[in-house]
């Protein structure tokens, strides 16, 4: 024990306070909220990994089409149905050869660049349809859950925070709202709008929001109980304060947790979209319709399946794992 | 002293977490003697409930780390039994009384049944001779109707009645030591009293022995013999009841005794508070973990832990104050009420 | 003390609907309270002693009876001006010091919160002198005001609450068990610098807890509550040693007091029973399920609430 | 209780209703008229069509003729398959929609069941990053993909199934296959979180004290627990997946209600439209109160009626 | 008018036009594996469930494929599509060629009554009755007051069909119909035993049980949307020619399931789409079969624009049709350069494909047609404009349009195209309303001849759609209509399509084919150009 080792010498034996104050003193730099969430997502290895895939798709999505000459609705018939071909990454299966291990380059005596994910049957090169499908469908599935997120936290903070009969009605409405298939709704909106990107995103937009809303409102319900609020209330703020600077930011992590959950949905979505024929317009491609075309196709081309297969489970891995990450990093009862 | 059941010896348990180590029970000792109530008071963090879920070895196996010690009962050291066998012993020979009623039942399954579980376990009994002894624990714990409540769920039972049938299941075995973790906490005063008689009255009966763990001296003093005060992670006083409120020689223990208001207490005087906030264990020092509020800290308390020193046969204390280099302190004065103002209704 | 009624509680009623149900969380109470005192108010969990604090501050609307302040009706209808004006005279302090702070707000903007109300045109660094001054005062640092709430130890973090409420300046406040979750060793602290506080700047409390001695302490007088009614009130040397109301007795009588000698000569009133349900509480007396005395009477009729000394009120049939 | 019942039914019929008048109104307009091969009906045809069916009168009288007839159980005649009765073709299509669902359902149950305890167990193992990568994958591949993957390797290549048709018992095995991977993912994630959550519960650790076996303290009390929230989910996805998902009846030749549904509303039948919406918002109206009562019988906490009683967790 | 109803003709909702509504088969045989007992099963397969066995309101492709395998009318077409003699014995037609007389055979409906006359009369009839999809067939067809019954000017009691006995049959015609023999093989025209019909109800077609059989088969079990099951029907006239004892049609919707299906032999043979085309081209069981069904653009003709013949010419001209057809859709179509199909008609005396005798229109470089697009700019003062191009969501007509808009973008310089695709009937409805700039449409015979395409193009035909108005052309068909000299008509229609499509009112761009796997050991399936297009009768298993 420690008072056996010598160097414990009567002088230590004086009173010595420490300086006043000193135990009052907090450990360590202030953090605030976020930036410990954002230490807690980083040490998830899961879910950071899904944050880079994410950000190189997104990158690639940007950039992609402009990596080659070809543009994504350049037809070209001697370039039809061309397998993907990369310059030494031949043993990698991008040799140019079709299934039954013909080189078809060499055969139709194609000269010019070598499309890297092979080419579709107008000749259209797709490694920028590919990521320019991944660009739209981005964009389609972020405009969507921003969408989602804006109603759905107007929609459930509202009927939360007002609660009884405005909470009631609101929540009617919601019941009514899942009770109509929504594949009518989603068709409506598609015939009555012209088709495009607009109708598609309305279309999903139509019913999205509602999980994102149930989950606001249930937020908003617990937080309201809080005695935070209540002392909020208590120092005479408005409702509109309470609930843009003390309920809106507590339901933050859920919200960003569900959007992280939403953008994947969307995505997908639109791929069901694409499945039934109310995709997108043409020669505009989505990773949906991309798939859709290539599982047609898929015995015999393989690879207008595989890349954009691949993409899209990708991105939706990436954003399921970032957002069981966050949900973790988000969660208070994470917090010690 | 011989007759202890279960001794706790320098059990150190720590847990792996983002932030390190963090090291919630420090070099532990003690021991608990049959038919007797030890307590264990400390405030909120310094490892009481550790300690009590190391020796039920309820503690979350994956981050926890015992490195050192051992806790013996009846001659064998738990800490090595397998898992087979701790489980025999769980319930039976120990049981285990949690905080908070509230959320210490399973509120999907029926209370006869949550009381009937330890029994069949480790009783070779029928399923009928289970019901009727589950009733009469109930029973015993004064629920009334026991026979009709036992299919009842616990949200239909009050606070006070669900920690009666939390410790109906801890008794269903008659187990020789019976730890309670802040068994009244969450209970009403008056509550809290007929828990705590019940609980006398019970080891009056069985001769069970009782490890209670509160941060409530009115506790303490209502039911144990012997304290142990606990601070950081260690002991940092141990002794009789009257030893330690009258006798006792631990800033720490000085401080918790002024903090508390006296019942006749002149309101014009200020209590006298502890200064500081109790210690973060996952950043603590080499010296004494008292050092930072103590107004007697000197400089050997900054760098060096204190060892215990025996006072007497029952009472020993861990501070360098009880060194006799350290120089003389005045003790304050604890207020120990003059027995004049007894009866006070 | 001058005896200036700073609140008058005139037969105040909160009825909460649960289910089809209606729950009498405080049933017709009366009483008031002077000009800089503190008046405790003690009872079990769930007896309404939190409901009346959020009633008189109009938190919760009261389902009947008036809430006089300084003579002004708060029940009434009042202008938005009156209504904040008042809001800056009562605040309040409350029990949890997890859940009473915004997790994702700085001490800073806690604090300052009732500023930003209530004087809308001060300056942002008219503002934060302002929080390091209360900071100051309840005993932290203006290192502290952009640190977040999970930062601070629970006395720590219930000192941030008390200097939010001082912020704007209040006569009265009602401290909702302010102590009830601190570390024992923590408590003094606050208790301090709660009657520091009313020593410099006058200020009355209504001081909820069930800690007794806590309550006895701090306290000028003292009311005891059952089951949504008041059962006793009177000053707290009186209750102490002459308590009149059998809940009051028993409940003074189960308070472990915290010193050995006095703890072995002392007699128990161990009630038998546990708490009736507030959804439905027994008729007449809500105490007779548990009362040692109960009469045939305390059955059929309620109590009445009379004076039965100076100062000295209950409600049971016994008097 | 009774109270309780007659008064969500009649909430359940009010919702129905204003249901059925939306969808009705909404589906006027979808392009095109209910007759098929317009191209070639002269106006003429069209006109003594639209007299036949009632289609020539003002809305608000179709739309009260069919309320008047969904009163007496009538959904009335396709005008696709023309004399087939809605409730004919419900009643045919529901069948094999109910069978391979209900079967994706209970597969997806157990599965996703079993890899949700393994990942709450060995919760940051590898074994919880495998369950939770499979649960992932499960929901991140699109489904006629993984659909035309299984029909092919399983189906064609392995010849272990019949790849497609409606014929006997063992065509339903790999549609419900196909169906229960999102379940599985759902369910996993579900019960991943949900026993994490129960695990952490005191009463776990209360039934631990009683010296019960490890096993049984999964399953009595931290599985139970764990699986009523479940039911929420488990409840609406299994209507949705019920009565019918039109991508699995398409590839897998399977005559379901999902894909009678999509290729109404494509060429506008609209008696179809309506029988297929108004069964399948009543089915789902019914669940959800079905799993309100359920909720409250698993867990006892939950009055129906009320709402939790108090806080107790 | 006539317009032509037909089979499915463009096909209902998609165009694969063979997929969805056209009859098309896919049928197939080959023994069933198992089934040991000898008999001849074929598996096929179809793309949609039989809407009605009725054959006063059958209105699809294969619901008139299968009434004409289970029933029976007076005329069926033999393997060569001309139409033969069945359940009339004999037939006698009238000096002026308006009186027929039909001489029943003896046949037994599949509850044992006979089939008379009066079945047919009551058929007919019935047709204007219940007001049925396609009694404009009658009018069509000449047969007296059908025009005006249908136009509700006269009751269907007095339409010109009368069975004078139970053997024999008299129709009345308006006129001479070179068409009439050819038109009775239409499902239309076939007999209903009254006595069932109204015994059945509203029920009438709607199940297997439901409808009696004089035909080749028998319906022997119908699972909507699952498939249907034809045994050999032993009690027909001609039971001996019938090879096979038993065919089964699976509903399949989905190329892939079709083309596993074939793969583990469930199924005989499947219909494929155009992404199979490459893997199964070398397979001995790969045949392409060329249907008369055009696909083509419509021009909005109010649009100044297409006003123009100049721009129409160029925007036909500039397409490279065989690219569209050999790389795009890879499945064995023909670009077309005219209205009426290849190998559809041919001319009554010198047996010559109409093709043949009025050759391919707006054949050209796309020099040529820039240049062409050049002067129609500037005739109506523009440097160019932005059109839509609507199309059904169907995977080949846009696939179609994709490439369109390239080649268009491509070779007109100044041309924008947008494409606009939307459901089928939203089509239709666009189409229909004549809201639109270009449309690609498609059109099918409801009849085996070549003014079922024609007549589409008179001034407010229902089947003009894009307000074209050509008083030449009303002329030449109207000449046509009323010619009873074969050779004569035959000109009068080779001059209605070059009226048409010597300044390219529409622009043609295919004629479409199937690209099919059928198991080699399969024979004599004929497939006709129009409704009813299947014939089972010959079909056998080697
Ligand atoms: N499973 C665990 N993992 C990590 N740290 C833990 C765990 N359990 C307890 N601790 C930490 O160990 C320390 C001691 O905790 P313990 O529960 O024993 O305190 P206590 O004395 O019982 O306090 P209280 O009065 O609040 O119950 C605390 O700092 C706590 O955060
Ligand atoms: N918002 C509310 N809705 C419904 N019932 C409520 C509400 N708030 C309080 N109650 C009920 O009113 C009664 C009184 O509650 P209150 O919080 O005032 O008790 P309390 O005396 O403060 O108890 P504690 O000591 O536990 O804080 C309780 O039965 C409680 O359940
Ligand atoms: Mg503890
Ligand atoms: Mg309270």
């Amino acid at each position: 024990m420690a008072h056996h080792k010598p160097e414990i010498t009567d002088d230590l034996f004086v009173h010595e306070p420490l300086e006043e104050g000193k135990a009052e003193e907090l450990a360590g730099t202030p953090s605030n909220f976020w930036v410990e969430a954002a230490k807690r997502l980083l040490k998830n290895k899961g879910a950071i990994m899904g944050l880079i895939t994410i950000i190189i798709i997104a990158i690639l999505a940007l950039v992609g089409p402009l990596m080659n000459q070809y543009d994504y609705q350049d037809q070209d018939l001697i370039r039809s149905n061309l397998p993907p071909l990369v310059t030494g990454m031949e043993w990698m299966g991008f040799n140019g050869e079709d299934s039954h291990g013909t080189n078809v380059y060499a055969e139709r005596e194609v000269t010019d660049a070598p499309a890297w994910f092979g080419t579709d049957e107008f000749g259209r090169d797709l490694w920028t349809r590919v990521w320019k499908g991944t660009q739209i469908s981005l964009f389609i599935a972020l405009t969507a859950a921003f969408l989602d997120l804006v109603i759905g936290v107007i929609y459930g903070g509202v009927s939360a925070f007002y609660g009884g009969r405005v909470d009631n009605v609101m929540q009617r409405i919601v019941e009514i709202l899942v009770g109509i298939p929504n594949l009518i709704l989603i068709i409506l909106f598609i015939l009555i709008l012209d088709p495009g990107i607009t109708s598609i995103i309305l279309a999903m937009v139509i019913t999205g929001w509602v999980n994102m809303s149930r989950i606001v409102r249930g937020q908003v319900l617990q937080l309201k109980g809080q005695e935070f609020v209540l002392a909020s209330r208590a120092l005479g703020a408005s409702n509109k304060r309470l609930m843009w600077k003390h309920l809106i930011p507590n339901v933050m992590g859920p919200i960003i947790v569900t959007l992280m959950f939403t953008i994947p949905t969307a995505i997908f979505f639109e791929a069901f979209l694409s499945f039934i024929g109310l995709g997108l317009q043409p020669p505009l491609a989505s990773l949906g319709t991309l798939i859709e075309d290539g599982y047609q196709e898929m015995r015999f081309f393989s690879y207008k399946l595989i890349f954009p297969a691949i993409i899209i489970s990708a991105i939706m891995i990436s954003f399921n794992v970032l957002g069981d990450g966050l949900r973790d990093a988000l969660d208070p009862k994470m917090r010690k | 002293m011989t007759d202890a059941i279960l001794s706790v010896e320098n059990l150190d348990v720590s847990f792996q977490s983002h932030n390190g180590l963090i090291r919630a029970v420090r070099g532990v000792n003690f021991d608990l003697k049959k038919g007797e109530t030890l307590a264990i008071v400390g405030e909120s963090g310094s490892g009481k409930s550790v300690t009590a879920k190391s020796i039920m070895q309820l503690l979350p196996k994956k981050t926890t780390v015992i490195n050192n010690g051992s806790i013996v009962y009846e001659g064998e050291d738990l800490l090595t039994y397998n898992k087979k066998e701790i489980e025999k012993i769980r319930g039976s020979e120990i049981s285990m009384v949690f905080q908070d009623p509230m959320t210490s039942l399973n509120p999907t399954m029926k209370i006869g049944k949550q009381v009937m579980e330890g029994i069949i376990k480790h009783q070779d009994v029928s399923k009928k001779e289970a019901i009727t002894k589950a009733k009469e624990l109930l029973e015993l714990v004064g629920i009334p109707n026991a026979e009709d409540r036992m299919s009842s769920y616990p949200h239909e039972f009050s606070g006070g009645m669900r920690q009666r049938v939390v410790i109906a299941m801890a008794l269903a075995c008659d187990p020789k030591v019976l730890i309670a973790d802040e068994p009244t906490t969450a209970l009403d005063v008056t509550i809290q009293a007929q828990i705590l008689d019940l609980m006398k009255d019970i080891q009056k009966k069985t001769g069970t022995s009782i490890l209670i763990i509160t941060h409530d001296l009115g506790v303490v003093v209502n039911m144990a013999q012997r304290i142990a005060v606990m601070y950081a992670g260690q002991i940092v006083e141990t002794g009789t009841l009257e030893e330690l409120f009258y006798e006792s020689n631990h800033p720490y223990t000085w401080g918790l005794l002024q903090s508390m208001p006296k019942l006749h207490q002149d309101r014009s005087v200020p209590l006298i508070p502890i200064s500081g906030s109790p210690p973060d264990v996952s950043q603590l020092h080499d010296g004494c973990p008292f050092a930072a509020r103590c107004p007697y800290v000197m400089k050997v308390c900054h760098s060096h832990m204190p060892d215990q020193s025996k006072l007497s046969e029952t009472h020993s204390v861990a501070c360098w104050l009880q060194d006799e280099r350290a120089p003389r302190v005045e003790k304050p004065d604890l207020g120990g009420e003059t027995v004049d103002r007894t009866e006070t209704s | 003390m001058i005896e200036q009624k700073l609140v008058e509680v005139k037969n105040l009623k909160k009825h909460f609907k649960v289910g089809k149900k209606q729950l009498k969380a405080v049933d017709d109470v009366t009483f008031d309270i002077y000009e800089g005192e503190t008046l405790g108010l003690v009872g079990e969990s769930g007896c309404g002693k939190s409901t009346i604090g959020r009633t008189i501050l109009n938190l919760y609307h009261a389902s009947g009876g008036d809430v006089l302040y300084k003579g002004k009706n708060l029940q009434e209808k009042l202008t938005p001006k009156e209504e904040k004006q008042y809001q800056e005279k009562m605040q309040m302090i409350f029990q949890d010091p997890y859940s009473s702070l915004d997790p994702r707000s700085t001490v800073l903007d806690i604090v300052s919160e009732g500023l930003r109300i209530h004087r809308p045109k001060m300056m942002k660094k008219e503002l934060s002198e302002r929080v390091y001054e209360l900071l100051e005062l309840v005993g932290l640092s203006k290192n502290h005001a952009k640190r977040y709430p999970h930062e601070f130890s629970g006395g720590q973090r219930q000192r941030i609450g008390i200097a939010r409420s001082l912020a704007v300046n209040p006569e009265f406040i009602i401290a909702d068990e302010p102590i009830a979750a601190l570390d024992v060793s923590i408590q003094a602290q606050v208790v301090n610098l709660l009657k520091e506080l009313q020593r410099d700047r006058g200020l009355t409390y209504l001081f909820i807890a069930h800690d007794l001695s806590m309550v006895k302490y701090i306290s000028d007088r003292v009311a005891v509550m059952y089951l949504g009614k008041m059962v006793e009130l009177t000053t707290s040397e009186e209750l102490y040693q002459d308590p009149l109301h059998p809940y009051t007795k028993a409940l003074m009588s189960a308070v472990p007091i915290p010193d050995p000698r006095i703890e072995q000569q002392r007699e128990r009133i161990i009630l038998t029973g546990d708490l009736p349900s507030p959804m439905n509480p027994p008729s007449g007396c809500s105490f007779r399920t548990r009362c040692p005395l109960a009469k045939d009477i305390c059955a059929e009729v309620a109590p009445e609430w009379k004076e039965v000394k100076k100062g000295h009120h209950v409600a049971c049939h016994l008097y | 209780m009774v109270k309780f019942v007659i008064q969500r039914l009649g909430y359940m019929v009010v919702t129905l209703l204003i249901i059925i008048t939306i969808t009705f109104f909404l589906m006027q307009l979808l392009p095109g008229t209910p007759f098929s091969n317009p191209e070639k009906l002269s106006d003429r045809q069209l006109e003594v069509m639209n007299a036949k069916y009632g289609l020539d009168k003002p809305l608000a009288i179709q739309y009260f003729t069919y309320l008047g007839n969904l009163i007496q159980g009538d959904l009335g005649v396709s005008f696709q398959s023309q004399g087939r009765t809605v409730n004919a073709m419900i009643g045919e299509r529901i069948g094999p929609s109910a069978l391979i669902g209900g079967q994706g359902v209970v597969i997806g149950l157990i599965l996703g069941l079993i890899l949700g305890v393994i990942s709450a167990l060995k919760h940051n193992t590898i074994f919880d990053y495998g369950a939770v990568f499979i649960a992932v994958l499960g929901m991140s591949i699109p489904s006629f993909v993984f659909a035309a993957l299984m029909q092919y390797y399983i189906g064609v290549q392995w010849g272990l199934l019949p790849a497609a048709l409606w014929k006997d018992y063992s065509y339903s095995i790999m549609p419900s296959l196909a169906l229960s991977v999102l379940v599985i993912a759902t369910v996993a994630r579900f019960i991943r979180s949900e026993m994490l959550e129960v695990l952490g519960q005191d009463y776990v650790n209360t039934a631990r004290a009683k010296g019960i076996k490890e096993v049984t303290v999964i399953l009595r009390h931290v599985l139970r627990n764990a699986l009523i929230p479940v039911v929420t989910v488990l409840g609406p996805l299994a209507v949705s997946i019920m009565t019918g998902t039109l991508v699995i009846e398409k590839i897998f030749a399977v005559p379901g209600l999902g894909e009678q549904f999509t290729l109404s509303i494509l060429v506008n039948d609209y008696s179809v439209i309506l029988g297929i919406t108004l069964f399948y918002s009543a089915l789902f109206i019914f669940v959800i109160f079905i799993v309100d009562i359920l909720y409250g019988i698993l867990d006892p906490r939950i009055s129906i009626g009320g709402g939790k009683k108090d806080g107790t967790s | 008018a006539g317009c032509g109803f037909d089979n499915g003709s463009e096909d209902a909702t998609s165009d694969n036009e063979d997929t969805t509504s056209e009859n098309d088969t896919n049928n197939e045989n080959s023994e069933s594996e198992g089934d040991t007992s000898g008999e001849k099963v074929i598996n096929l397969t179809q793309t949609a469930d039989i809407p009605t066995l009725d054959s006063a309101h059958a209105h699809d492709g294969i619901a008139f494929t299968v009434l004409n395998n289970v029933n029976e009318g007076l005329y069926r077409g033999n393997e060569n599509h001309n139409p033969e003699l069945a359940m009339a014995e004999d037939h006698q037609i009238s000096e002026d060629g308006t009186v027929h007389t039909f001489t029943l055979r003896d046949a037994q409906w599949s509850n044992g009554d006979p089939v008379t006359a009066h079945d047919f009369e009551y058929s007919w009839k019935r047709i204007f009755e219940v007001v049925g999809h396609y009694n404009v067939m009658f009018e069509t067809a000449g047969i007296e007051n059908a025009s005006a019954i249908i136009d509700g000017e006269k009751s269907p009691d007095e339409l010109g069909v009368v069975a004078e006995d139970d053997k024999t049959l008299v129709v009345t015609l308006e006129g001479p119909n070179a068409l009439f023999t050819q038109l009775l093989t239409f499902p239309v025209f076939l007999p209903q035993n009254q006595a069932f019909v109204e015994e059945m109800g509203d029920g009438y077609g709607v199940e297997a049980e439901n409808i009696l059989f004089n035909g080749p088969f028998v319906l022997d079990s119908w699972q909507h949307d699952q498939g249907w099951t034809y045994k050999k029907n032993p009690n027909y006239w001609d039971a001996d020619a019938v090879n096979v004892d038993e065919i089964n049609v699976n509903v399949v919707k989905e190329t892939s399931t079709g083309v596993n299906l074939w793969e583990t032999e469930a199924v005989d043979r499947i219909l494929l789409s155009s992404a199979y085309v490459d893997e199964f081209q070398s397979d001995e069981s790969f045949n392409t079969e060329v249907r008369p069904s055009i696909v083509f653009m419509r021009f909005n003709h109010n649009l100044e624009q297409f006003q123009n013949a100049n721009i129409r010419q160029a925007i036909d001209m500039a397409i490279d049709k065989k690219g569209l057809t050999d790389t795009i859709l890879n499945n064995g179509s023909v670009p077309l350069y005219s209205l009426v199909p290849y190998e559809f008609s041919y001319s009554p005396d010198e047996e010559k494909d109409f093709r043949e005798l009025n050759g391919e229109f707006n054949q050209g470089s796309v020099e040529e047609a820039q240049e062409l697009w050049e002067e129609g700019l500037s005739e109506i003062g523009s440097d160019g404009f932005e059109v839509a191009l609507t199309v059904a969501d169907d995977e080949n007509h846009v696939k179609s349009a994709e490439y369109l808009k390239n080649q268009l973008e491509t070779n007109l310089p100044g041309l924008t195209l947008e494409i606009k695709t939307v459901p089928f009937e939203a089509r239709l409805e666009q189409e229909k309303a004549v809201e639109y700039d270009m449309v690609v449409s498609t059109w099918g015979p409801d009849y085996s001849d070549p003014m079922t395409y024609i007549d589409m193009w008179v001034t407010d035909g229902p089947a003009n759609r894009m307000d074209y108005s050509d008083e030449t052309f009303d002329q030449l068909v109207a000449d046509a209509k009323v010619e009873t000299d074969a050779a004569t008509r035959y000109q009068l229609m080779l001059d209605a399509e070059k009226q048409l499509l010597d300044e390219m009112h529409i622009a043609p761009l295919y004629q479409r084919a199937d690209s099919l796997l059928t198991r080699t050991n399969i024979k004599g399936l004929v497939r006709h150009p129009a409704a009813p297009e299947y014939e089972y009768k010959w079909i056998d298993v080697e």
